[in-house]
């Protein structure tokens, strides 16, 4: 099995709890109540937690000298391989909120099937996460509805904010070279297959939440492929700032 | 109640106290006693929230993973004080939003401390080991406090302060053994933090005032100036074993006193920045209300949902 | 007379170009007018010709192998020594032409004064610069009693603005170790000596612009020993990432 | 004005046009011309303003001081084509305002190049290389289209477009010249613009419509498929000179026809961005509004002092 592309899978995994659990360490303290605080900081701790596991295998198996930080702070915009999704900024708490809720029920059906893959080690941290990613799950998907069955300005931003995303939610399906590998070496889970139940688990919160399912041809993709939108590379200006500055140093 | 009936309700909750036995909120109290509480511990619950502030700016650029995840833990430790402290603050017969409204009105105080900016990583450090440490000595006294709300709550507290404590100290040790310019951080955050941090005991014992009273209360078991020598005295070795140089030059150890004689602490930055006028206050106070302002609709959301979720239960019921 | 003093005092004036010139790219494409993006712009081109002219002058007299760019950008916060006014945000167009307006007043007697500098450099480009500033004090001079004597709506956050800033005026005249020795050497211009000029002129206009001139007794300092808000890393961030992550690189 | 009128009044104005002379704002023209004009030169103007914001992405980020003020002056000269282009549209009796809520409310179009994003600084090489090079191929023969203020306009757009259009090129000779790492942005952002550079010039010549009018206003002088061959021709051996690669299997050159011979564009993705499913159609358009709307106090204040002035003016005359 190529090595490779093992990394690159696994950077097309961690790279999206990475960023995601950047975009909530942004909101640490700003939120609008401390109960929802504390909750999206755990949330961004146990995706740190996660993206720790999956760099500190690749750095492993990598054939160079890396260390986790390396992998997590030191590649360059184009090899970040997160979907467009997670990085979409925290405009409002329903924008936050929407984005968490649309990954989490990709998140748990990733983590579900991975626990079959053929790596012990993927089955491993697929185990830990499981649990967690059902309780970000719960959590967002509680929101959604409180949002979208609460007020009627609540209603109006929480489907603004569902609208808006649901362009990038077609790309967490997509597959990339790395990825069909991996499907075939029995490591990989085959995303196409998660399509219909993801938009079928998310329609029904949302019907729940007496919100519209949007109705889009049109999806945006790029992330996978390293091609993000705009707002990437500020997000990597200051995450990368300390190791950037101060290269080779321990922290 | 009569005169006399008060009289002897202040007898008992004195003696209770005087027996070290704890005040319970069904228990009577004098209003005094209350008011005081509630300044006392909302004061402290508004500086755990302020106080994610300083560290929260750091999240994004904290330098490693590990780093990050443990500043991450911090912050929401603090949040969780936050939480049980308005809980404790609370059961004394006032909401949260009041709570809330003293913070953003600036009728509550918060610790002058968290007014000042966290501008390089080793902030990080200072604040865990020095902010943290003298957090931790004024506040060990209140683990055995008469209101047992507030003594449960600091049991807690402390425990996860002292835990962050030595977290920050350790970055500062990483700091203090990597390279000439990571020592050198360390450096500029202990020159920067030193005075600030001594300055979290308030005013000297002849300018505070209250503190009679709170020693019965057990509020208070040693003044603001003993606190502040036993903070000295134990951090000054800990500033030698990284090799870095508290910023004093008339600190020395005395011999005769067996504690640390340093120098004068300038009492107009800190009366400065108690009346509002510190590098962040206004930045600090304005985030919170932001944050608090901002999300009214969240609030407002969350209500309507639940009250529409309860009338679902009822007409279930019915 | 000793370089390392020359060369700092360049970096207290041209890191307040500096700064306030990203502050104002920051804003290219998102003014209220096309005509107010320009003028901006063009006030932001301005500031950074000034500091190129001051950082080429810098490396040229340093005893390192540097270039106004390494200048620039490879200097960490703590080495940076604009006053703490010009790093501050664009919270809206009013806090824009606040800032601009208490820089520029000051901006226009420093190098009124710096045209009588013993050294021919600093003449020279204050020579240059002292047209382009004129031009900046009226633009932001003649906003400020637009928005002062405008609508309440302005008139309100016009005056927030000034309220808030006003702070970090006073810092515009103190001086530093560095600025000492230029003064006494001739080369440097004595600021506690504008400050009365300034207030004067400044006032002035916040009356005609029907605005109240703040009665403060508290101000705020630091920039200039390197001690900023916490603006500042996001703004060096952003600043010095392609320096920091593509380092020794020729653009 | 009867039917016989009109159509003498037409024959002098196409007489006019065919003579080479200009038609200016004060002169009878068809309502179909002013129509298509201002059609034509708003979604020009829109163009050069939207086209602000991919570029001005980078400005805090540009990597020298050089380039920060270039890259500066760049983005400044677009505001001011946009400034003149829209005062030449109104010399047609439409206001600007009209012409914004136009923009705004997605009834108007500007330039699709400016929905894909800018995600290294080689884009913006790559930008002025070629988009500013295809819209110079685009642009040139309007310096002699028939509408005087329009021509005039562009006289002074395509001079400035051509040194923006040698600065992006300077830009990506610098990075293919650099290390590798430079070079491999380079190619990577040749990849990405190519192909939307070449739909810059619009569908297919089957698929044109109004172009038979527009040549006659010579508001168009060659098609669509031959502009597009013609920036195809020039740009080539442009990027052979850089050494980097353009990403079409099916190029090469054609001996007997004298041209490069060149791939399907993909037509679908181009129609997806017309209709406002680009990369960024969304955020670009989002970005113009808020300026707007978050600008209108600022025109309100400014119109408010205006009219202050004016009436003390009066008085002082008076």
């Amino acid at each position: 099995m190529n090595k490779d592309f093992l990394i690159k899978y696994l950077y097309g995994i961690a790279d999206n709890s990475l960023i995601l659990g950047q975009r909530l360490g942004e909101l640490t303290g700003h939120g609008p109540t401390l109960e929802t605080d504390i909750a999206l900081t755990n949330i961004s701790l146990d995706l740190f937690g996660q993206v720790r596991s999956y760099f500190q295998y690749a750095a492993q198996i990598s054939e160079k000298e890396v260390t986790e930080d390396d992998l997590a702070f030191l590649r360059t915009e184009r090899e970040y391989l997160n979907v467009l999704l997670v990085e979409q900024p925290n405009t409002n708490f329903a924008y936050t909120i929407g984005r968490q809720f649309l990954f989490d029920h990709f998140h748990i059906l990733l983590m579900t099937e991975l626990q079959k893959s053929t790596d012990d080690t993927l089955v491993a941290i697929a185990k830990k996460s499981i649990k967690e990613v059902n309780y970000h799950k719960r959590f967002s998907s509680d929101w959604v509805k409180r949002l979208g069955d609460g007020t009627e300005e609540s209603k109006g931003k929480m489907q603004m904010a569902i609208n808006d995303l649901w362009r990038f939610t077609d790309e967490l399906f997509h597959t990339t070279k790395a990825d069909e590998e991996m499907i075939k070496a029995g490591v990989g889970v085959d995303v196409k297959q998660l399509k219909d139940t993801y938009y079928k688990n998310v329609s029904e919160i949302l019907e729940e939440a007496t919100l519209e399912v949007p109705d889009l041809k049109y999806f945006q993709k790029g992330g996978k492929d390293g091609i993000h939108t705009e707002h990437m590379g500020f997000i990597l200006s200051d995450m990368q700032y300390m190791q950037r500055t101060y290269p080779g140093m321990k922290w | 109640m009569s005169e006399k009936e008060i009289k002897n309700l202040e007898e008992i909750f004195e003696a209770k106290i005087a027996r070290d036995e704890k005040i319970e909120p069904k228990d009577w109290m004098p209003e005094k006693y209350r008011k005081t509480h509630i300044r006392q511990m909302s004061q402290h619950a508004h500086s755990e929230i302020v106080g994610m502030l300083p560290e929260g700016n750091w999240i994004t650029r904290a330098p490693s993973l590990r780093r990050k995840v443990a500043l991450l833990a911090k912050v929401q430790d603090e949040a969780g004080h936050g939480l049980y402290l308005y809980s404790a603050t609370e059961t004394l017969g006032i909401s949260r939003d009041e709570l809330y409204d003293q913070l953003h009105s600036g009728k509550a105080k918060y610790s002058s401390i968290f007014n000042y900016p966290t501008i390089t990583w080793a902030d990080i450090g200072a604040i865990g080991w020095l902010v943290d440490g003298a957090a931790i000595i004024n506040q060990v006294p209140l683990c055995s406090t008469s209101f047992g709300p507030y003594a449960r709550a600091m049991v807690r507290v402390c425990k996860e302060e002292s835990f962050h404590q030595r977290q920050g100290y350790e970055i500062m040790l990483t700091l203090c053994k990597g390279t000439p310019e990571q020592k050198e951080m360390a450096q500029d955050a202990l020159n920067r933090w030193w005075w600030p941090s001594l300055m979290m005991f308030g005013p000297t014992d002849d300018e505070s005032t209250h503190t009679e009273q709170s020693m019965k209360w057990k509020l208070k078991r040693k003044t603001n100036d003993e606190l502040r020598q036993q903070f000295i005295d134990q951090t000054v070795p800990q500033a030698d074993i990284l090799g870095i140089k508290v910023p004093d030059e008339d600190l020395k150890w005395n011999e005769e006193t067996g504690h640390y004689d340093f120098g004068k602490i300038n009492w107009d930055e800190f009366w400065q920045v108690v009346k509002g006028h510190g590098p962040c206050n206004k930045e600090r106070l304005q985030t919170r209300v932001d944050a608090w302002e901002g999300g009214e609709w969240v609030r407002d959301a969350a209500m309507a949902y639940a009250e529409k979720q309860a009338d679902k239960k009822v007409k279930r019921a019915g």
